[in-house]
C-alpha cells in the first residue's frame, strides 16, 4: 500500500501500463517535460522517451485524429486533453472516427485510444477550464465512457482502459487530483480488480440511492454523512462507468429503497443524469416512492469561478434534493 | 498573389507531365521513368479495367442496386499511377473514390460496391490490404495517415503511408493539422491530393487563391503538381516521394492535376453549375486514351491487344454486376454487431429486446 | 395558399426573410449556384447575389467561426451543413463560441446566428448521412434547439428563427423534404403565427401522449391512426421546440392521458428522449400509469442502410410502445 | 526544408527591425516610420504603463485576488506598436494576453482584471472600444476576425479587423481555416501573431519546423517577420498591413518575433522546462529598455521625464489594485442572466427554483 494522489494514481497507472506494453503511448499538449499541466504524466517522458511521450502540437483534433492513425499501426495511445472545456476541436474525430471506425471496419479494426479529459469545476479557473462535457460522449456510440473518483480506482481504471480494444473517454476529476489515498499497487492486488464496467456501493444505505460518478462522489458521501444525523440511510454508488452501465448494480439498490438522487456537475438538462433517470424509471417503476430526482449545474455556461460555489451541487443541494425525495 | 485562373483546360507552366494528352513521351528535368514494355501495358489494363467497374457501378446505381456512387471518370491515371507506385508494405488512406487505387491494393470492387449499396459501411480488411477504409467526412483520414506514418517511424519500418484528398478537402481544419504533425515530426507520408477541379458544385477558386501543391511550402515541406491525366507522371512523382518519405526525409504534398469527368455522385447533376465546353475540353486530356496512343504509336500494343483487355474489361463488369446483386443483405441483428470489440451490455439488451420483437411477428402477416 | 414541399417551404421562408432584412445572409457549401444539395436554397444567389449566398470553402468550423464573425457585424448570417453527420468540425465554434459568447458579453453581444441541419434517416444514404444529432445541442446552454416536421411550420420557423437574436439550431427532416403541404404565405397570417418555442397537439387524444418532432411526427401520426382502429386514442404532439421546452403543454397533456412514448430517431441512450422522460416523470409523477417509453434508434452508430428500416422507429414499433405503455 | 533553429536570441536575417536593442534607429528597405517626439513618448508611456498593469496583476494573484493572470511581459512592444497602428473603425480580436492592445482601445484594465478573478467572462463592451472579448480557445477568435472583416467588405466601411494568437494557435485547424477563408474572400484583416517562442512548455519547433510567417505563402497572401521587441517596427508593418486590408489588398500575416519573459500564466512554472540563459539573452533585448535608450540619446526625453512616467505608472498600480479589490462579487442569480437574449423559461424555471432554494437558507445558520 502506497499513500498516492489522484493524480499521482494515475501517474503510477500510465507507467506500469507502458512497463507492461512497448505499444503504449502518451500524447498531447505539454505532456512532456512539464508533465502536463496536472502533472499527470510528470517523469514519463524523461523515462520513456520522446517516441512514447509525445508533446504534440496544440490541436486537440490532429492529437486524437494521429492517435487513431497510431492505433491502426498497432500502437495504444493515451491521448491528453489539458482541459475539459477544449475537447470540441476533438469532436469529429471522436464521434465519427474513433467511435465508429471499428463498426465501419466490421470488426477488422480495434481503436484501444484512451482519451483522458481532466473535467469539472471548483478549482477557482477561467471560462472553459471547470466543465463536465460526458453527455456529448454518453450519447457517442462506440465511445466507452469511465470516470474515476479516488486514487484507487484511478490507478487500475486508467490501466484497464489502456488494455480495453475499445476507445474509452476517461474523465478525470480535477479537482480531486490533489487528495490522497491508499493504492494497492502490488502485482497481486491486479487479480482482484473489479471489470472497469461496474459500478460500486461506496456507502450502503437503505432510505434512498444517491448516483454519482467523479468528483460528485466525494460530495455525495459527504451529504451522506450528514444526513445520517437526521436519521438518514443514504446509499451512495459511485458509477464508476457511464457506458456501458452497470445497470444491475443500480436499479437493485434503487428496487431496494425506493428512491433515487443522481447528482452530476454537468447542466442538468439533457445530461447524463437524465439516461439515468429514465432507464431507472422505466426499471423500476412500481418501486419508487417518489420521481428519481437531479442535481446538477444549471442549464447554463459554466458561470465565472466566483459564482461556481453556487453552480456547482455541493452537500447541501444534495441534502435538498433527498429531502424533496421524502416529501412525495 | 495572383489568382490562379487555371483551373480547366490550359495545363500551368508548373505541371510535371511525363507523356503527353497525345500520347509523346516528353523529358523532365528531375523526374524520370522506365518501365519495360510489361509493365506499360500492365498500367493499361489497369486503367481500363478500373473504368470499366466504375461505368459499371455507375449502371448499377442506375437500375436501383447501388444507393450512390461516386464515380472515378477522369480519375484513372491519377489512381493507378499513385498506387502503382506503392510496395506491399506501405499504408493507404483512401476518399470514398479511390477505386482505382482499391484496385491496385487488390480490394475485390465488389467489396467497393457493398458500402455504396448500403450493406455494411466498409467490407474489406484494411490490414490485409493495406488499404484503409473509405472514408466520407472530409479531410479526417489525412490526420490518420500521419499517426500511422508516425507509427512506422516508430517501428523503424521501411515503408511509408500515402493519403488521398480532393481540393475541396484542402480547407478543412484536419487537412492542415495533418500538415503541420507531418512537418513538425517528420512523418513519412505523401499526401496525394487529387485536384479534379471541383468539390462537388464549388470549382477550386472557392478553396485557393494558389495553386494547391504550393501550401506545402508554407509548412515547410516540398509540394508539387503532375498532371494527373498522365499515368507515368503520376507513378514517377509518387515513386520519388514515398520513396524519400521511406528514406527519412519527410513528408511530400501532390497535387494530382486532373478533372472529375462525371458528376460529383450520382445523385449530383453538374449541368446546374458547370459548362459543357470545360467537359469537351478535358475529354481531349483523357488518361486512358493518352496512354493507348503511347503504346500504339510504339507498337507496344496492338488492335488486338486492346481487343482482348476490352473484353476483360466486359468479362469483369458482368462478373462485378452479378456479385454485387448477390450480395446478401445484413441481418437485422447485425446492427449491434462490430460496434464494441468486447462485451457491452447496451448492446446485448438492444439486441435481445430487438430479436424478440422481431419474433414476435413471426407467422403473423404484419410488417 | 399555396402547396409547397418542405423544401421548398424553407426556401420561401429563407427568401422572405432575406427581403425583409438586407442583413440576412446564407452561407455554407453548394448553396449558390447548385442551391445546395437538397435545393433548399434554391435560386437564392441568382437574386440576392453572392455577396449574400456565399458559398464557402470545404470546412464547417469555418462556416460557423466566420458566420458567428458576420453576426459581431450585424449580420443575421444562416450557415448550411450540408449533413447532419458534417456538423462536428464546427462542434467547437458552436459550443464553446456561438453558444457561450453572448453571456460572455455580459450581454452586450448577440448572436443571431442560425445553423441548419438536414438530418434523420431513411434515406438509402452512406454513412454519416443519416444521423440525428440534437441531444448534443439541447445539452449546450445559450442555444435554441428546433426541429420542423412539416412544410407549414417549415415556412413560419426558419423565419422565426433568423429574427431571433440568440443561435438557433435548426433541424430539418431531410426524408420529410419532398411531402407537400398547404402553406399561407400571405403576410397577414404572420400575425398568427405561434411562437417558436410552442409545441403544438398535431392529434388529440386521451389514451396516452406521444411526443415526437422532425421526422418521426408523421410517423407518429401514422401509428395513432393505426391505434385508433384499436380503439386507443393517442395524443400526438409535435415537440417543435426541444430547447426551451413548452413544458406545461406536454405536462398537462400527460397528466390527461397517465400514459407517454417518446419516438426520435436518434439513439436511446443518452439521447434528447431520456430529459423528457425525466422531466415528465419529476413533473406528472402522481398521474403516470405506466413508465414513459422511449422508442429510437438503438445505442449503436447509424447502421448501412439496408438495415435503417430495422433502425429506424416505425409505425410498429411506436405501437409497441404504446401497447407496452398499457402493459403496466 | 531547413530546421528552423532560430529560436531563441539570434535575430533571423528576414525580420523587420527599426530600432535595435541597442536603441540605434536603422532603416529598412520597405519600411519606415515618421513619429513626432510626442508620438515617440507616447509610445515609451504606453508600454511603461502596461508593463506596470501586468506587474500590478501578477502581485494581485499571488496574494489570492486573482485566480490566475497572464502576463505579457516582454511582449509590450508587440502589443503596443499593433494596438497604435489601429484606427478607432477598426476591429481587434485579442487572445487573453492582449492587455496591451486592450489599452490601446481605451479597456479599463480593472475589466481585465474582472475575468481572471472569476467575476465575469469578460466585463468590456466589445463594441464601444471595438475591441473583442478574450477568446480562450485557442484560435477560435481568427474566424471570428475573418468573419467580421468580411462583413466590413460587405458595409464597403474603410476599416480592417486585426487578429491576435500565439505561436502555439497556428498549430489549430481554425487558424489555418481563417487563412483559407481570408485569402478566397481576400478579407479586409491582418494576423498578428506573437511568436513569444513557447506554447506553455512547448518550444515553437513542436509547432512548425520553418519560420511561421512563411505559413501564409502556402496561402497565397503575404507573411512577414517583426522584430516584435520594437515598438517602431511593429507600428510600421502592423500600419502598412492594415492599410493594403482597408484598401482592398485583402490578408497579411505578420509574425512578431519576441519572447515570453515571465511564465505562460501564473500557474505555470517555467524552469521545468526551458533553461534561464535564454531568458537573460532576451533581457537584452527587452522592448522599453531600447526605446528609453533612444529617447535618451536622442535627447527626446529626460530622466525627469522618465521618473515622471515611472510615478505615474505607479499611481496607475495602485489606482488598478484599489478599484480591484473593490469589485463585487456578482449576484448569484447572474448565474441566469444573458445566457439568451430573449426570455427563455428554463432559465427563468431554475432561476425562481434556485431563488427559493437560496431564500430557504435565510436565517438559518446553514451555509
Ligand atoms: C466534413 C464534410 N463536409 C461535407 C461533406 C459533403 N461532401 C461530400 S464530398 C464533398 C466535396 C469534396 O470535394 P473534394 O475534396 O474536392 O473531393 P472530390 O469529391 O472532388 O473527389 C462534400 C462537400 C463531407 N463528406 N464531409
Ligand atoms: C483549444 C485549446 N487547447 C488548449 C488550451 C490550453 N492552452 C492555453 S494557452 C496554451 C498555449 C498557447 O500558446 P500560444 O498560442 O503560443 O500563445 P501564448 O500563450 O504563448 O501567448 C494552451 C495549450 C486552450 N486554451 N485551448
Ligand atoms: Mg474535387
Ligand atoms: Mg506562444
Amino acid at each position: 500500500m502506497t499513500t498516492l494522489t489522484l493524480a499521482k494514481a494515475i501517474n503510477e497507472g500510465l507507467r506500469r501500463a507502458m512497463e507492461d506494453d512497448p505499444k503504449v503511448l502518451i500524447m498531447g499538449e505539454d505532456v512532456g517535460k512539464l508533465g502536463g499541466v496536472f502533472r499527470v504524466t510528470d517523469g514519463l517522458q524523461k523515462d520513456f522517451g520522446e517516441l512514447r511521450v509525445i508533446d504534440t502540437p496544440l490541436a486537440e483534433s490532429g492529437i486524437v485524429g494521429t492517435a487513431i492513425g497510431l492505433a491502426l499501426r498497432g500502437y495504444r495511445p493515451v491521448c491528453e486533453i489539458q482541459f475539459d472545456g477544449f475537447v470540441f476541436p476533438a469532436a469529429d474525430q471522436i464521434i465519427t472516427q474513433l467511435a465508429k471506425m471499428p463498426l465501419r471496419s466490421l470488426g477488422a479494426l480495434k481503436l484501444p485510444v484512451v482519451v483522458r479529459i481532466p473535467c469539472g469545476g471548483g478549482i477557482g479557473a477561467v471560462e472553459h477550464h471547470s466543465e463536465s462535457p460526458e453527455a456529448y460522449f454518453t450519447h457517442t456510440a462506440g465511445l466507452r465512457v469511465v470516470a474515476c473518483s479516488n486514487p484507487a480506482d484511478a490507478y487500475v481504471m486508467i490501466q484497464q482502459a489502456i488494455r480495453c480494444d475499445d476507445p474509452v473517454i476517461f474523465f478525470e476529476p480535477k479537482r480531486r487530483y490533489w487528495e490522497k489515498a491508499e493504492v494497492d499497487t502490488s502485482p497481486e492486488a491486479a487479480a482482484g480488480w473489479p471489470d472497469l464496467h461496474t459500478a460500486r456501493v461506496v456507502r450502503p444505505g437503505g432510505d434512498v440511492t444517491v448516483l454519482a460518478y467523479g468528483p460528485m462522489v466525494r460530495t455525495c458521501l459527504e451529504a451522506a454523512t450528514a444526513a445520517e444525523e437526521d436519521g438518514r440511510s443514504v446509499e451512495v454508488i459511485d458509477l464508476r462507468s457511464l457506458n456501458p452501465l452497470d445497470t444491475a448494480l443500480v436499479t437493485d439498490s434503487v428496487r431496494r429503497t425506493g428512491r433515487c438522487v443522481i447528482v452530476h456537475e454537468a447542466p442538468v438538462y439533457s445530461g447524463f443524469g437524465a439516461e439515468l433517470a429514465a432507464r431507472i424509471t422505466e426499471s423500476c417503476f412500481y418501486h419508487l416512492e417518489a420521481p428519481v430526482l437531479r442535481v446538477g449545474g444549471f442549464s447554463t455556461p459554466y458561470p465565472p469561478s466566483k459564482l461556481e460555489e453556487h453552480y456547482l451541487p455541493d452537500l447541501d443541494r444534495v441534502l435538498d434534493a433527498v429531502d424533496r425525495c421524502f416529501a412525495y | 498573389m495572383t489568382i490562379d485562373a487555371s483551373r480547366g483546360v490550359q495545363a500551368p507552366p508548373e505541371l510535371v507531365q511525363l507523356l503527353t494528352p497525345e500520347g509523346e513521351r516528353v523529358e523532365h528535368p528531375d523526374y524520370d521513368i522506365d518501365l519495360t514494355p510489361e509493365e506499360i501495358r500492365g498500367l493499361y489494363r489497369d486503367l481500363v479495367l478500373v473504368r470499366r467497374i466504375d461505368l459499371e457501378a455507375v449502371a448499377l446505381q442506375r437500375q436501383g442496386e447501388l444507393g450512390i456512387w461516386a464515380s472515378l471518370l477522369g480519375q484513372e491515371a491519377a489512381q493507378i499511377g499513385s498506387g502503382r507506385a506503392l510496395t506491399d508494405a506501405d499504408m493507404a488512406f483512401p476518399t470514398y473514390r479511390e477505386h482505382g487505387v482499391a484496385w491496385c491494393r487488390d480490394v475485390d470492387p465488389v467489396k467497393l460496391l457493398g458500402l455504396f449499396r448500403g450493406v455494411n459501411h466498409g467490407g474489406w480488411d484494411p490490414v490485409e490490404h493495406n488499404f484503409h477504409l473509405y472514408t466520407i467526412v472530409i479531410g479526417s483520414q489525412t490526420l490518420h495517415a500521419v499517426g500511422y506514418a508516425m507509427g512506422i517511424q516508430r517501428d523503424g519500418a521501411e515503408a511509408a503511408a500515402i493519403v488521398y484528398f480532393g481540393d475541396g478537402a484542402t480547407s478543412q481544419g484536419d487537412v492542415n493539422e495533418s500538415f503541420i504533425w507531418a512537418s513538425v515530426f517528420n512523418a513519412p507520408v505523401v499526401f496525394f491530393c487529387q485536384n479534379n477541379q471541383w468539390a462537388i458544385s464549388e470549382p477550386l477558386e472557392k478553396q485557393s487563391r494558389i495553386p494547391l501543391y504550393r501550401r506545402a511550402s508554407g509548412f515547410g515541406f516540398p509540394g508539387i503538381r503532375v498532371d494527373g491525366n498522365d499515368v507515368f507522371a503520376c507513378l514517377a512523382v509518387t515513386r520519388q516521394a514515398l520513396r524519400n518519405a521511406r528514406e527519412g526525409n519527410g513528408p511530400t504534398l501532390i497535387e494530382a492535376y486532373t478533372y472529375r469527368m462525371g458528376a460529383h455522385t450520382t445523385s449530383d447533376d453538374p449541368t446546374r453549375y458547370r459548362v459543357a465546353d470545360e467537359l469537351e475540353a478535358w475529354k481531349l486530356k483523357d488518361p486512358i486514351e493518352r496512354l493507348k496512343a503511347y503504346l500504339f504509336k510504339n507498337q507496344l500494343a496492338d488492335q488486338a491487344y486492346f481487343e482482348a483487355i476490352d473484353a476483360e474489361a466486359d468479362a469483369l463488369g458482368r462478373d462485378v454486376r452479378k456479385r454485387c446483386l448477390e450480395m446478401p443483405d445484413p441481418d437485422p441483428l447485425a446492427i449491434f454487431d462490430h460496434v464494441y470489440a468486447h462485451r457491452h451490455p447496451l448492446m446485448e439488451e438492444e439486441r435481445e429486446q430487438f430479436a424478440a420483437y422481431l419474433a414476435s411477428f413471426e407467422g403473423s402477416e404484419g410488417r
